[in-house]
């Protein structure tokens, strides 16, 4: 019996033990008529059947080289970051609700915290939420309870629409407005908005869907200006060549959400990822999530433990922050693994090679004809490259060149149906890069 | 201090710095967008950094190194195969833009595991976005209220919950913009029926229940109740975190639920990686299927796959996050199900059941008190020790700091709330009849102790890196990031 | 009373037996031919297992999560990407017996592996084959015979090793049939020339050293050594356990070296493993090539790779193994290389001899006493406590058992067996001043309790799953194999 | 620098400490004129392109539905096993010298020497040596030393070549005499040897190089009867289905040596696997390699340690069993998990699989036109198919369906031309059977 160890003489006595006759009777209390004894399930099969069923599921999805972003990035993970993180001792706990039995998880996850802390500026950061687009939400719902009667929230028409549809979802439950703020269709950059009406907050996105930086520190000013907070949507890769949303404006943003993808997750179709949310300390009290501090035992020795548990919905039922409970706690294992191996050193170099391949990238394909950029930048690692034909076509027919060769606007509702959205990162060898162009070219010339 | 001297182990990431220069700043963005404050992470080497995180993991207790039964968190076996199904490039590298036709091997894998929970919970639909099931709760609420509404029906503002219910239910609801009412329980475990009848009428959205309840036993009217809060114009809501009690053996769908979410990491033993991932797939009876979060997987009439949208599904309650969820953790849940099979999985919820019967049984037998001892336990079931703080001031907290000593992880204590001095104890049927027996061992141990040297409990745990820890301290302190050096 | 507790915990495997069915035997096979004494493994569920094992591993120090600064045994860090690709399934997967056409990649990672160690040497060719150093020097004193033979030099049948050498090199050489001659070190640590050469003669094959010596410094006048062995018709064998003292820094091929092994589980990183495997690659110049063992990896004129056999290589000493030796372990060596490249591999000997030389003079410091106190310390050196035995009856053991107290591995003890009572020390090269510094601070605490508490040291170690070790009685009762219960 | 922590101001602080201005002064006490400064070696790589570079070779390696056997096998590997074996605290470790910080490996150690006297049906095992043929080469002079004056080994000449070119190499440079004994070309079978003459041992092999089974029982009657020693070499998972030495004929064999590669060992084109030596325990001190004891603590608590160490080359020097040091630890580790993941149970069912699938296959092939079946078995997993032309051809012509289809018994100059070994596992499902016969089927029909 696959995983369930008893064997027949052991059952019997076990059965023996509770004074029942067989395994059916430890069911005597529910009515027999809700019991069902089938259901439409395959067969069982052994490790090594499975083993190959999956294998080939796995190898028939296309080996594509990557030149797609939109908030999901391929990066190099180091061979000992999950080697780490799937350790059974890290990878079969739970929660660290009994602290001295889960010192391991704990001073992780404060590491990861501290780490956080750095990247951001910021003096205080959860222990992770589901991912950046719920994390936003949950920004926005933190800010909406600092701000009290406030009852919308500024969000940028450039912010990437899987985002904006997550905060469609959540926060419209609540009665929340969301009130849109144009960008420039030349520039790609966010308009600072007409009026702030009854908004809580604005959001300010550093990287922006089109992969632009924007002009956060006057964003954030006006933001303060007016009496709303700023949140701060930011790519934790990136803030190790920008700026730290600490440092945004006169007096920094107030919270700071992200999608930590980028650091030390595996792509997997789209997750699981994690959300890192850092934010002032006078703020902590509105925080969502776990937090985990540091304190001593009877002994005066250093341990760490969940605290301000009193926000969660464990003890708080309907009046916590959230109803966040389990969050991702072994991404962010392999994350803080992952910001531990590349140290600052690691982080900014690898930045600093995105960029430059996004910067190649851009300069190889200058030469192809009928292409061009519709934004001047300046960017991190992703911009926006204008075809002459379909971007979805180009797309489709690349994928036979064995490239991703990025994210069609179009299917996101944005832009021109030419535009499609180049991201480049460490991955990328210059020979790439000519490959890319290369294959874009011969595909240009067949339309 | 001898054991001091042993731990006095440079054990800070942060004490393992090493001074390397940063690269040039890119002259094509301007100045005042780079960074300024330095980015001060620690710069270790690579043995330093595998080292530190190498020990720190041996100072977790885990499914994988100790006994773990933790009421209401189906602590089971996660196997090993699933995680290195989902590790294959195949599946990792895949970033979530690529297209339908290069990512079908994927698809397949979504697309059976929504039809195989479909199958184990008598539901007609699923979606598997819910990162955790809290988000499948807040997306399972969401859907009531969708559904109320999309009838024209807005009068229905309030989510009846039972008292002893997990804080996630009463945290969702309110999320998803509900009134929470309580609804007590019987001395017999089973719900206040008159209670229920009392709120039920035109303003009530629904009920959420998870059944066996947290009391660790099976609510028998739950037929009945069905039929009173469906007549009441409500809808059912399942909270799955109980539902390896009953897989393969009881559906929620022929329960009379509507809707439902399934815990992936409890019943599906996709690992709980010290605090998630998780995944909570919700599950709706037919007319609810409009409603579910996208994106789910859909079968073309070419058998092809492809992704569900806004367009297919215009009254969606919409995405819960940017992508299609937490994918790596339903490769593992498939894996696992594809393992078990028909029969497999049938057989969770009987050895479950009787792994938490015999227990129960046994720990009676040594003196400690059930909480509902006329009653069959479900895959846990409740001990209060109030005798033990009675006779001698012992706490359940005392007596769970002190099994962490013989390296069993300490059940879930004080709750549900309304048991006093409780421990819940869930032992999943992944367990042997010798771990359990060193359990109950244990336990007999721990109860002569208690009153004969109660200090022994009061001071626990002993052997542990650190001793009991000051929460109140920690709060107060509020050290939550290590200070730039 | 309290640890025992804590450890009571079920630890053998065979306490987790199950009973399951055999299957049926076949019918074609002869009852005679068929088991008769059933088959008694354990039948453990798979969480058992895992468990137990994990919890196994707890129990083992290792680089991966303890300073190891075993002498003569090079524990650096074993890089995890080299066992991620050695694990690839493209490399895992290969049957020994592919032809070579369907096996190109790997063969050119064995290929350039020849090149490279070749290159990293200063020799001109190299068989991969041997399974470890030991493997490696029986190759290699096969293959000087061989030669002499070849030449129809028939009478040198001695092998002439220092006193002090790894017990190995004696071994080896009686197993090629040699006669073992002993040639004594000079009290500053160099061989004694006036010794060797009253040895050398026609009878005598060779020599086998290794350079720095186990002594933990460099034969100064090795080129003498090599001039006076050629002279009188001896070839040399380096034994390469030390290499790491010299990797890119002096070359065995240029200090007048013939043949010799390389530790790739050593110098090239790849782990120990508990007691291997290694690998023991050989090095030959020129003249000994026709002899290296088989196979190894070829060139064809059309850049096509193959595999070498007897047909290619007549006169070759044969194979060690069924297949090409320890082709994993090679794959590991390999990616270690290529990631360090020519500078790095450069770097390894400068680093970790600065970290024994920092070691032995901030342990001098504290009073402990250097075996040769005049020279520098090559990757690794020798202390000597027996001035801590005279004052209190404290012995190398004693020293060695306290560590593990701390979390550190011990030296190896009592080996050079010429000097008493010593610790030979070998930080390696990655390791941190912080790891250093804080070994340094514990042998400072433990020389004082030397001093000042022997029972410590003597009772030592106290803090790990089990005191010390009646070895006596285990050669006495000699329970080498569980009895059927 | 890649592995080495040292920054500048570490290392001149270091430096300082030692009183040198410079790295290079740490050599100063080795001639200048032997210190090189350059070597022809590759520029080093980062792990990412390390990775990819690595990926590309491994990936060039054809993938192929292995049906070849001939002394390694494609076996089923439990997740679990390389999971737990390749945890730091066992991948990382020395040789356990230290017995009280090595209790896992040495625990580890005890039960793999328990399961291999299980396995064998004798009183000691060894914890490994290199592989099955330098093991037997060890069991030969192992037997020769507790023979005492005896001077030369029957070897069947149905051994694996493979395992005989070993034993040519060791033992030849100790005098040791190889005496063979043929097989009867008919049956594959061996023949009775004529004469024991000085012989100390006669090997057994059970399963031989054409996959038969031998008539043990009284080839071990045989030896025992002229005074020789009987060496079993054996293949550990038949033996869940096969008689086990300690059984074979009136007395048991006396040595039993294997490839321990069935039992959790990847095939990594041929190594690392490991060898396993089980003997009467009366020979225990002639035994070479590690041995581990149970034993006790001062306060009584059981423990492990090696033991017997004064047969060991550290301890012995020239006059050590063998000059085996390092041996096949981590190996030895995965098997013992593997046999512990399998049991009783999992290791007789795998048997059982792979002896129907030799056979099923064998029933499939029969059908097709011009192939034979030398030998009539009994078999346990393996057997030679007779083919109408040159099984080198036939091989080669499969690689292009993706098979490795056996062994050309040619390459090995055994048998005829049209000889190929050919092997079945459980890795094959049934499905694979018939795509081999179809393949089979059209490259005869091609030639």
């Amino acid at each position: 019996m696959p995983y369930i160890p008893h064997d027949a003489e052991e059952t019997a006595a076990m059965l023996a033990a509770v004074g029942v006759s067989s395994l059916d009777a430890l069911f005597d209390e529910i009515p027999s008529s809700l019991q069902v004894h089938d259901m439409a399930l395959p067969e069982g099969l052994s490790e090594r059947v499975l083993r190959r069923e999956l294998e080939g599921r796995a190898q028939s999805n296309t080996p594509l080289l990557c030149f797609a972003g939109g908030g999901a990035y391929a990066h190099h993970i180091p061979a000992i970051v999950w080697e780490i993180a799937a350790r059974g001792e890290f990878y079969s706990a739970y929660t660290p609700y009994q602290p001295e039995a889960s010192q391991g998880t704990l001073q992780v996850l404060y590491e990861y915290q501290s780490f956080i802390t750095r990247l951001t500026g910021l003096e205080v950061s959860n222990a992770s939420l589901y991912d950046g687009a719920s994390g936003l939400a949950e920004a926005c719902l933190m800010a909406l309870r600092i701000q009290g009667s406030e009852k919308s929230i500024l969000v940028p028409e450039n912010l990437l629409p899987s985002w904006r549809k997550v905060l469609d979802t959540v926060l419209v439950m609540q009665q929340i407005r969301l009130i849109p703020v144009p960008y420039d269709a030349r520039t790609g950059l966010l308009q600072l908005p007409a009026e702030a009406g009854d908004a809580a907050a604005l959001i300010v996105p550093q990287i922006n869907a089109f992969g632009l930086l924007e002009r956060v520190d006057s964003l954030t000013d006006w933001a303060h200006a007016h009496g709303l907070l700023s949140i701060a949507v930011v790519n934790p890769l990136a803030l190790a060549m920008l700026k730290a949303p600490g440092d945004w404006g006169e007096q920094g943003a107030d919270i700071a959400v992200g999608e930590g993808q980028p650091m030390g997750i595996p792509l997997t179709g789209g997750g699981p990822y994690f959300g890192f949310l850092a934010c002032r300390k006078a703020y902590v009290r509105q925080l969502p999530g776990r937090l985990v501090a540091k304190t001593l035992d009877a002994r005066g020795r250093e341990g760490y433990c969940l605290t301000l548990q009193a926000r969660e919905q464990h003890i708080r039922r309907g009046k916590a922050t959230s109803n966040i409970c389990t969050n991702q706690g072994l991404m962010v294992t392999a994350a803080t693994i992952h910001m531990a191996t590349l140290g600052s050193h690691g982080l900014q170099e690898t930045a600093h090679i995105c960029h430059t391949r996004a910067q190649q990238l851009r300069e190889c394909l200058q030469e192809l004809p009928g292409v061009s950029f519709p934004h001047a930048g300046p960017f991190f690692h992703e911009w926006v490259l204008r075809l002459p034909v379909s971007a979805v076509k180009v797309r489709d027919a690349l994928l036979g060149h064995g490239l991703l060769a990025g994210i069609p606007l179009q299917e996101w509702h944005m832009g021109e149906a030419g535009d499609l959205l180049v991201c480049a990162t460490e991955l990328l060898e210059e020979s790439d890069l000519l490959t890319y162009r290369d294959a874009l070219r011969s595909v240009l010339e067949a339309q | 201090r001898e054991n001091n001297r042993q731990n006095a182990v440079t054990d800070s990431i942060f004490d393992h710095d090493h001074a390397l220069p940063a690269p040039e700043s890119p002259g094509d963005i301007p100045a005042e967008l780079l960074r300024k404050t330095p980015l001060n992470l620690p710069n270790a080497s690579e043995l330093d950094v595998l080292r530190h995180y190498t020990r720190l993991s041996q100072k977790n207790f885990s499914i994988d190194t100790q006994f773990y039964p933790l009421g209401s968190c189906t602590m089971k076996y996660n196997p090993r195969i699933a995680h290195a199904m989902a590790s294959l490039p195949g599946f990792a590298r895949l970033h979530p833009e690529t297209p339908a036709p290069a990512m079908q091997g994927l698809l397949q894998v979504l697309w059976e595991l929504q039809e195989w929970l479909a199958a184990a919970t008598g539901m007609a639909a699923v979606s598997l976005t819910p990162a955790a099931g809290a988000q499948g709760e807040l997306a399972g609420v969401a859907m009531i209220r969708a559904y109320h509404h999309a009838r024209g029906d807005t009068a229905r503002h309030k989510m009846l919950i039972p008292t002893a219910a997990h804080g996630t239910n009463p945290a969702s609801a309110q999320m998803a913009g509900f009134e929470v009412i309580e609804i007590p329980n019987l001395p017999d475990g089973d719900l206040d029926m008159e209670a229920l009848d009392a709120h039920l009428g035109p303003d009530v959205a629904g009920i959420m229940l998870t059944n066996p309840s947290t009391l660790g036993v099976f609510e028998r009217r739950i037929a009945e109740i069905a039929r009173h809060v469906h007549a009441a114009g409500g809808l059912l809501y399942y909270d799955g975190a109980n539902l390896n009690a009953i897989l393969g053996r009881v559906q929620p769908g022929q329960m009379g639920f509507d809707v439902m979410h399934l815990n992936l990491h409890k019943t599906f033993a996709t690992p709980h990686g010290g605090g998630g991932p998780g995944a909570g797939a919700v599950a709706v009876q037919e007319r609810l299927k409009p409603f579910l979060p996208l994106p789910t997987v859909t079968k073309g009439e070419s058998g092809a796959l492809r992704w569900m949208t806004a367009e297919d599904a215009p009254r969606s309650i919409g995405q819960l996050s940017a992508h299609g969820g937490n994918i790596g953790v339903l490769l593992r849940a498939h894996a696992y199900i594809r393992r078990l099979g028909r029969v497999g999985v049938s057989r969770v919820s009987a050895y479950a059941a009787l792994n938490a019967n015999y227990l129960l049984k046994e720990l009676q037998k040594l003196g400690y008190q059930a909480a509902f001892p006329e009653r069959r336990a479900s895959h846990e079931f409740i001990l209060s020790v109030s005798d033990l703080q009675q006779a001698t001031g012992i706490r359940a907290l005392d007596v769970a700091k002190r099994l962490l000593d013989f390296g069993i992880h300490a059940p879930t204590i004080y709750f549900p709330q309304l048991v006093p001095e409780c421990l819940l104890i869930e032992p999943t049927e992944t367990e042997s009849q010798a771990t359990l027996d060193r359990f109950i061992a244990v336990m007999a141990q721990i109860r002569e102790e208690a009153l004969a040297h109660p200090e022994l409990l009061r001071e626990a745990p002993h052997h542990l890196p650190v001793g009991r820890l000051d929460e109140a301290l920690a709060a107060r302190k509020l050290d939550v990031a290590a200070a730039l050096s």
